[in-house]
């Protein structure tokens, strides 16, 4: 009646959670809380895309099936349902388990029991800078140190008189941006503000905060809800600036929407998008706003046909999943019939800096280095859509150079529709 | 200087936004003795109804007024069926079955309404004013919020302290059976009290959401700053109820814009014990009652 | 009149009234008397509609009030003072008697507070006094007067007496008198203190184990050892 | 019928002498706890440590409420700090072997004491509303601390070691293998500690309820005029009731912070503080029995809603709100229906049943 | 009148207090001596209740002082007070309603209890419990009332409850008792049962009796004070008290001539009050 401990390996070459004909895995996400919005879109997008592959065929004869427990975007709850899967669900692996505070609650758990921890949806450095110590965790996004440095870069160039304030989430997530920002802004960052998911969503003492402190430009470290409701406060206040938001805080539609309904008078949502022009922040995978992209037609068509929902649209977080759960499949494959929990973590550590897949710039998987998507650009949103002000900009934690390179940029997925 | 101004405009928006809440708190207590905790979640089940007309394109006026409407019903609704069966029990019934109820109409808005986070918008601007050519820290919106719990406020103390109406109310409160010998229909006096409170909630619930988002969950923190500006105030009296508000709104607002956010319910805790150790039945309450 | 006919009332398993039956005529002051635990309380009660009767009528005037709800009796005129000085604690003097005065018998004027200060000077100097405050004594004026306010004609009144002054049950006795004369009022009594309630009463009934067991005018039940030797204590 | 009568006098003089029949009582039911952990599946295991230290803290709570009458909101917040105690404790000697292990709980309850203490005295002079407000402001405030000070994790948390199988001692591994034929691992260790320490906790509870400490604390409850007059210190009395409270919120503390491995400000929010107090009403105030039936719901009805919604065609999102619906209808219905809550309730009907029953007899 | 040799038990000296306008207690003495029975009597409002608050620590006086043995005790808590030897019943009974009645007297028994908490806890304060509920019990049945000792107040008649009100007083030890209208609400019979109970009560304690029942008051008080606006207008022996004219157009009005006329029927046999002052 025993569950699935980490002493009890499989002897015939496959693992807890796997058989001939199934693969299990498990992500926690934020499916309500103040995280939920977009966020809690992430693994439809990973569920249209398994559902694609099973039916043509799975991956080596078997079907991937994902668990997804809520965790509310709180770590106490995070720990409880990965406790959870682990032990009443029997998973593989855990695969792209959301959120920098929340995921790191389970880190050394996972790694700890040997389970798989890939593709976690969260650019902090501590999924992949120290392979000694979580051997079985993976980033997959951008990490937001380079993220921080590609903006930083760009301001100092572009903006080198800006009163930078910066406002962040008061974790990891906030930190790291912070550091990578500082290796460029520090003398021009005059102002610091945080807040806690979950605590106030009135902004306006921190916005008045910027305003006292003549910030003109800020650099917000946030999830998107929070996007919205410190534009409201800045307006509140009568704080004007110029906005950049990590690629985490500034889905267009998303923040555009919220905007749109929380202003006097209630703008049609499709106008929302307007509400955002003139915001910078960066793209590392192609979105809605390219509906030519290849990969977006993709998405589009495995959208249109295995959306549980068919009234829901395909949105950027979709595509995020789809992505993500393209990697998997594509680590999986590579992997071969023979699946176990470590010769996963072995596939990827050895070929996964080669997968070939939506993101604009290589993963940088190998035996030193769990990190993920290299590099991204500099865009600004016009209209709902992001236009590039850089081309593609590559760089790596630390005092990494940042480089430009497109090489990434043109792959396209293959033919089928499924990696190869 | 002009950080201090706009926080402090700030503190007292927010101030009366928590007085609002503490506004219904009060009638509740001082209509039935219970406090409710299920206030926020039924203020935020009114803001839904709210939402959900004006994404039905009627009018925002129209839909404050359904809101408040709601709220009444609701209240009389809640106190008839839930409320009535535990009322002169032993206090403690009461405190948990309005936290069932809260946990209930949580789960449930979330359920009928979703957990997505949604813009609500406001009726008037939530755009700085400018005197000049300076933008100072309050918003049309803000100047609403404050005549509406003026308003409100003058009302209630009309009621209470000059009308029939209201000495029936606060009778029935205190000792139902001898209210009735004495010919007060108690029944009504206490669903009138609910429902009163809830529109008055609903009220809250509108100036809380108005230009923010809005979630099953937005209103949660009120289920503690209310109750503490109430507290604060001495529950019985709703012009302590609304310097309490007020009281905590500035505060909270000085602490987060120049401390850190985090620290507010810290603040608020130190705010309410020094409060309670001075006078452990809150600013304004009646002398403590006699004993023996 | 006030009549009650064969009334029975019930806490759970224990019968506290048993079929009780009698008739207080306008005018008079009705005793009703009997050991601690007898069911006097529990009669008040019950014709207030407070403690639900199993069996049995009231009627008023001839009009049947049963089981009418508690908060409508004031307007019929009747008016119930309860054990153990039911003043509402954390309402002042001042309100608690515009309350009583607020609901009362129909097309009446309410008394003015003024007269019941006249009547009960010691509540005039604590006017502004908060319920709780008040002593022992103070409260039960207050209940008194209060529920003169509702200018009642039919006045029942449980324990009057209960911690009051000598002088101020004298007083109040002479005032229950006085009303019962000048206002037609019918007023049931009900009294621990058998000697005292049967010296200003017309009429007095006797209970014990929630059954009448004498029922005669006032002087006849003083007169008699026996009884009041068996249920009177004195 | 001798039988019986036998039993009795040979059990007599340990059911005359409290601690022992209390110790008995709690050996047995020790052993019976540990014949189903061992045979349970690690899932279930980790559910029942989960209701091991709901179950303390419920038992601290229902002797504050239920006892000596004073309603705390904010033992959540107690359990935090009783958490974040015992991790900085374990973090430091690196939670490896049992030893350590009960260090950090120690260490977890004489912390709660002493905020027990520097809580109880404030809140002694308050009542009703006034320190239901007081306790949940603390539920909310207190948990916040952790984002002020770098030590204490912020609102990402500690992690918290927990002593591996293999680090227990010997005999401890010897025993358990005996007795259920299971190796003994850190999900069954920490049900089997959550039990032992439960199980200690309500013997100390029960001891203290009955003798005059509690005889006290229900005075105070019942009349505070009168148990004046009696020469009990009010404020003293109450504030005893509430540092005996805050010591068990602390050890459970100190146990979810092992079996959660993660001690944040997230774990303590205001909703556990008032599914504590679910806990204690809905198994009946003031009873040991209750606060424990109250914990199982605690531990077990969430997963099973959640499983119930699924299966009923919710999504996911839709699920996890199941939960708080059952359980305020729950809350609501035992409130409506069953004041008493479960093991009240229970006692009223088993009374009356038996009282039927000898009226039966005697007619 | 017997008048107890040694000094006063317990005096109370120029005693004021003032709630905001109101005058309670004005420059209000007495003494009470061992083993007597001192009466306070006065008009509805006289301060009597705020006079008892005041010897038991739950109003402090504005001015004056209290004495127990000749030393003056200041600023008593009302919890200190069973130490100093000294119990009260309320003018409402303040019975722990969800405690049985031996529990509720064991309770006033807590000043002679001796296991403390880490016996508590340990299981270990049996024995020390079982002398309490000894002691009580034996209270308990001089009062006659020790059947009840398992029931709950809630379901037992006024006068038992009255009765487990007093035992739970007595069980202390006192060697002051204060007494409350302990009268109220009890028929003539039952006065008169009490009233051998206080007389019976000299041996051991001296009594403070509020009481606005004069047969009760008259025949079992050696000595009466009365109060009225918060002064002392009166002070002596029953005798004295019944024909002093201020206490007559104060208090008793006509209604003493009533209860005069009544006297017929003596409510405490003088026997009583007799046997009280032989012990
Ligand atoms: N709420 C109650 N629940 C159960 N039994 C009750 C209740 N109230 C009264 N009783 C019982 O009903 C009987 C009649 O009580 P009631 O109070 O009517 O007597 P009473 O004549 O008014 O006595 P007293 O002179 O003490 O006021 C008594 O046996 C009493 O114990
Ligand atoms: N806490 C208080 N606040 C204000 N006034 C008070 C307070 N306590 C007592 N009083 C007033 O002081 C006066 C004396 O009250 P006290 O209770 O001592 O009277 P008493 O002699 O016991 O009367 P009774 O015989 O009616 O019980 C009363 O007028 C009362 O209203
Ligand atoms: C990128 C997001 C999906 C994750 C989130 N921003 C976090 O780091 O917490
Ligand atoms: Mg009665
Ligand atoms: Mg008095």
């Amino acid at each position: 009646a025993c569950g699935a401990g980490k002493e009890r390996p499989s002897e015939d070459g496959t693992a807890v959670g796997v058989t001939d004909t199934t693969i299990k895995i498990g992500a926690h996400f934020p499916l309500t809380g103040p995280a939920a919005p977009g966020y809690s879109e992430i693994p439809s997008g990973h569920q249209a895309l398994y559902e694609y592959v099973n039916d043509n065929g799975g991956v080596h004869g078997r079907e991937i099936e994902m668990v997804v427990k809520d965790d509310a975007y709180n770590p106490t709850n995070t720990s409880a349902v990965t406790n959870d899967m682990i032990l009443q669900d029997e998973i593989f692996a855990m695969v792209a388990g959301l959120g920098t505070p929340t995921h790191r609650a389970v880190v050394q758990r996972l790694n700890d029991d040997g389970i798989p921890d890939l593709f976690v949806s969260s650019g902090s450095l501590q999924w992949g800078d120290d392979p000694a110590t979580s051997p079985m965790t993976f980033g997959w996004q951008p990490d937001y140190e380079i993220e921080g440095k590609i903006i930083g870069q760009y301001v100092k160039e572009n903006m080198p008189d800006a009163k930078v304030g910066l406002f962040l989430q008061d974790d990891d997530f906030g930190e790291d941006g912070e550091k990578g920002a500082r290796q460029f802004l520090d003398s021009q960052i005059v102002d610091v503000q945080k807040y806690t998911p979950g605590g106030s969503t009135d902004f306006s003492p921190q916005m008045s905060s910027f305003k006292s402190k003549g910030v003109d430009l800020v650099l917000g470290f946030n999830t998107p809800s929070y996007t919205a409701l410190s534009q409201i406060a800045a307006q509140g206040v009568g704080f004007k600036s110029k906005w950049f938001y990590s690629n985490v805080g500034a889905d267009p539609a998303l923040v555009g929407g919220l905007l749109a309904s929380m202003t006097k008078g209630k703008i049609p949502a499709e106008q929302g998008v307007k509400l955002m022009d003139g915001m910078m922040t960066t793209e590392y995978i192609p979105g809605v706003d390219a509906p030519d992209d290849e990969w977006v037609k993709l998405w589009q068509k495995v959208w249109d046909e295995y959306s549980k929902k068919g009234s829901e649209k395909l949105t950027n977080y979709r595509i995020y999943g789809m992505s993500q759960a393209y990697t998997f499949v594509q680590a999986l494959q590579a992997n071969g019939k023979d699946l176990t929990r470590e010769s996963i973590v072995e596939t990827i550590e050895k070929e996964g800096a080669s997968f070939e897949g939506p993101g604009l710039a290589p993963f940088r998987f190998s035996e030193d280095s769990h990190m993920g998507i290299s590099g991204a650009s500099v865009v600004e949103l016009k209209n709902g859509a992001a236009e590039p002000l850089t081309p593609v900009l590559v760089t790596d934690i630390g005092d990494a150079p940042i480089e430009e390179d497109d090489s990434a940029a043109s792959d396209a997925p293959p033919a089928s529709g499924l990696p190869e | 200087m002009q950080q201090f101004l706009d926080t402090t405009l700030g503190g007292l928006v927010l101030g009366a936004v928590y007085a609002a809440f503490a506004l219904a708190l009060c009638l509740i207590w001082r209509s039935t003795r219970i406090v409710n905790f299920a206030q926020a979640a039924m203020a935020m089940v009114t803001t839904y109804i709210a939402l959900s007309l004006i994404n039905v394109d009627v009018p925002y006026w129209v839909a404050f007024l359904a809101a408040i409407a709601a709220g009444f019903v609701l209240g009389a609704v809640i106190e008839r069926v839930i409320i009535r069966p535990v009322e002169g029990k032993a206090e403690l019934n009461a405190v948990i079955l309005t936290l069932g109820l809260f946990m209930v109409l949580h789960g449930l808005t979330a359920l009928v309404f979703g957990v997505q986070h949604r813009g609500f918008p406001a009726p008037v601007s939530t755009n700085a004013m400018t005197v000049g050519d300076t933008s100072i820290g309050i918003t049309p919106f803000g100047i609403l919020t404050i005549v509406v719990v003026a308003v409100v406020m003058a009302g209630l103390v009309v009621l209470f302290r000059f009308t029939d109406l209201g000495l029936r109310m606060r009778a029935s409160a205190f000792n139902g059976e001898v209210s009735r010998l004495l010919g007060v229909r108690v029944g009504r006096m206490l669903t009138l009290g609910w429902a009163l409170a809830a529109a008055v909630g609903a009220v809250a619930g509108m100036l809380i959401a108005g230009g923010d988002l809005v979630n099953p969950a937005f209103m949660d923190p009120f289920v503690i700053y209310g109750f503490i500006a109430a507290v604060l105030g001495g529950l019985d009296s709703p012009i302590g109820s609304v310097i309490g508000g007020l009281i905590l709104g500035l505060s909270l607002s000085y602490v987060t814009g120049y401390v850190g956010e985090h620290l507010a319910p810290l603040v608020a805790l130190g705010i309410l014990m020094l409060v309670l150790l001075v006078r452990p039945s809150g600013l304004f309450a009646a002398a403590a009652a006699r004993r023996v | 009149m006030f009549a009650v006919e064969d009334l029975s009332a019930a806490y759970g398993p224990v019968k506290a009234l048993n079929g009780v039956s009698f008739t207080a005529e306008r005018g008079q002051v009705t005793a009703v008397l009997g050991a601690n635990g007898a069911g006097k309380t529990t009669l008040l009660r019950t014709v207030s509609g407070l403690v639900r009767s199993t069996k049995g009528s009231v009627k008023l005037d001839g009009k049947d009030i049963t089981r009418t709800a508690t908060e409508k009796l004031t307007s019929y005129g009747l008016s119930h003072v309860p054990e153990g000085r039911g003043v509402i604690a954390e309402l002042t003097v001042v309100e608690n008697l515009r309350l009583g005065g607020l609901h009362r018998a129909t097309g009446s004027e309410p008394m003015s507070i003024e007269r019941v200060f006249e009547l009960f000077p010691r509540l005039g100097e604590r006017r502004e006094a908060t319920a709780h405050m008040l002593s022992g004594g103070e409260r039960q004026m207050l209940v008194i007067g209060r529920a003169l306010m509702a200018r009642p004609t039919v006045l029942l009144l449980d324990e009057p007496s209960l911690g009051l002054a000598p002088r101020v049950v004298a007083q109040i006795f002479d005032l229950l008198r006085g009303l019962v004369q000048t206002e037609e009022l019918t007023v049931v009594l009900v009294e621990q203190n058998a000697r005292s309630a049967l010296s200003i009463a017309d009429h007095g009934v006797v209970l014990n184990l929630g059954k009448v067991v004498a029922s005669a005018p006032a002087a006849e039940l003083a007169a008699d050892e026996q009884l009041r030797h068996a249920y009177l204590g004195f | 019928m001798k039988l019986t009568e036998r039993l009795r006098s040979l059990t007599r003089p340990v059911r005359s002498v409290p601690l022992a029949r209390h110790l008995l009582v709690g050996l047995i039911a020790f052993l019976v706890v540990a014949a189903i952990i061992g045979s349970s599946s690690q899932y279930l295991q980790t559910r029942y440590a989960e209701m091991a230290f709901f179950a303390i803290a419920a038992g601290g709570l229902t002797v504050l409420t239920g006892l000596s009458g004073q309603l705390s909101l904010g033992h959540g917040a107690l359990m935090a700090v009783g958490a974040y105690a015992a991790t900085l404790v374990l973090e430091r000697t690196g939670g490896e072997t049992l030893a350590d292990v009960f260090v950090a709980l120690l260490v977890a309850i004489a912390v709660c004491a002493v905020v027990g203490v520097i809580v109880g005295v404030p809140a002694a002079r308050l009542h009703g509303p006034y320190i239901a407000g007081a306790t949940l402001t603390l539920a909310v405030a207190v948990p916040r601390l952790a984002n002020q000070w770098e030590f204490l994790g912020g609102e990402q948390g500690l992690q918290v070691p927990v002593p591996r199988a293999a680090e227990l001692p010997v005999w401890i591994q010897d025993l358990v293998w005996f007795f259920t034929a299971a190796e003994i691992d850190q999900y069954s260790f920490l049900a089997y500690l959550g039990w032992f320490l439960l199980i200690l906790a309500f013997v100390a509870l029960a001891n203290l309820s009955r003798s005059r400490i509690g005889r006290r604390w229900r005075a105070v409850r019942d009349d505070d005029v009168s148990a004046e007059l009696a020469g009990i210190h009010l404020g003293r009395a109450r504030v005893v009731a509430f540092t005996v409270s805050a010591m068990c919120a602390g050890l459970a503390g100190g146990l979810m912070a092992m079996n959660v491995r993660l001690t944040a400000p997230g774990a303590f929010t205001i909703t556990l503080s008032l599914t504590l107090l679910a806990a204690v009403v809905l198994g009946g105030l003031g009873s040991l029995t209750g606060a424990l039936i109250g914990a199982g719901v605690l531990a077990f009805l969430p997963h099973f809603a959640t499983d119930l919604g699924e299966s009923a065609g919710l999504s996911a999102t839709q699920a996890a709100e199941v939960t708080p619906v059952v359980y305020g209808l729950v809350l609501m219905l035992v409130i409506l229906l069953a004041p008493a809550g479960i093991v009240g309730s229970l006692r009223m009907f088993l009374a009356r049943s038996s009282l039927g029953q000898t009226k039966e007899k005697t007619t | 009148m017997q008048m107890p040799g040694e000094g006063p038990l317990f005096a109370v000296e120029g005693v004021s207090v003032r709630f905001g306008g109101v005058r309670a207690l004005e420059d209000v003495s007495l003494e009470v001596a061992p083993h007597e029975v001192h009466g306070v009597i006065g008009p509805n409002g006289a301060g009597k209740t705020t006079l008892f608050n005041v010897v038991c620590g739950f109003v402090s006086p504005g001015e004056g002082e209290l004495r127990l043995r000749g030393k003056t005790i200041d600023a008593l808590r009302p919890h200190q007070l069973a130490g100093h030897g000294i119990a009260r019943t309320l003018q409402g009974l303040g019975l722990f309603e969800k405690m049985t009645v031996l529990d509720n007297v064991m309770v006033g028994a807590d000043r002679l209890a001796r296991a403390g908490f880490v016996r508590g806890l340990l299981g270990l304060g049996h024995r020390d419990d079982a002398r309490l509920a000894a002691k009580a019990r034996e209270v308990l049945g001089e009062l006659g009332i020790e059947s009840y000792a398992a029931r709950y107040p809630g379901s037992l008649p006024y006068p038992i409850r009255k009765k487990v009100a007093l035992a739970r007083a007595l069980v202390a030890e006192p060697e002051l008792l204060l007494l409350d209208e302990p009268a109220s609400g009890l028929s003539a019979e039952e006065m008169s049962e009490l009233g051998e109970i206080i007389a019976g009560l000299t041996e051991r304690t001296a009594v403070m009796l509020v009481e606005h029942h004069m047969d009760l008051v008259m025949s079992v008080c050696h000595r009466i004070t009365v109060l009225d606006f918060g002064r002392v207008i009166a002070a002596g022996t029953p005798d004295e008290i019944r024909n002093d004219p201020a206490v007559l157009a104060a208090y008793l009005g006509d209604q003493v001539e009533h209860d005069d006329n009544a006297e017929v029927h003596p409510l405490v046999s003088t026997n009583a009050t007799a046997d009280g002052e032989d012990a």
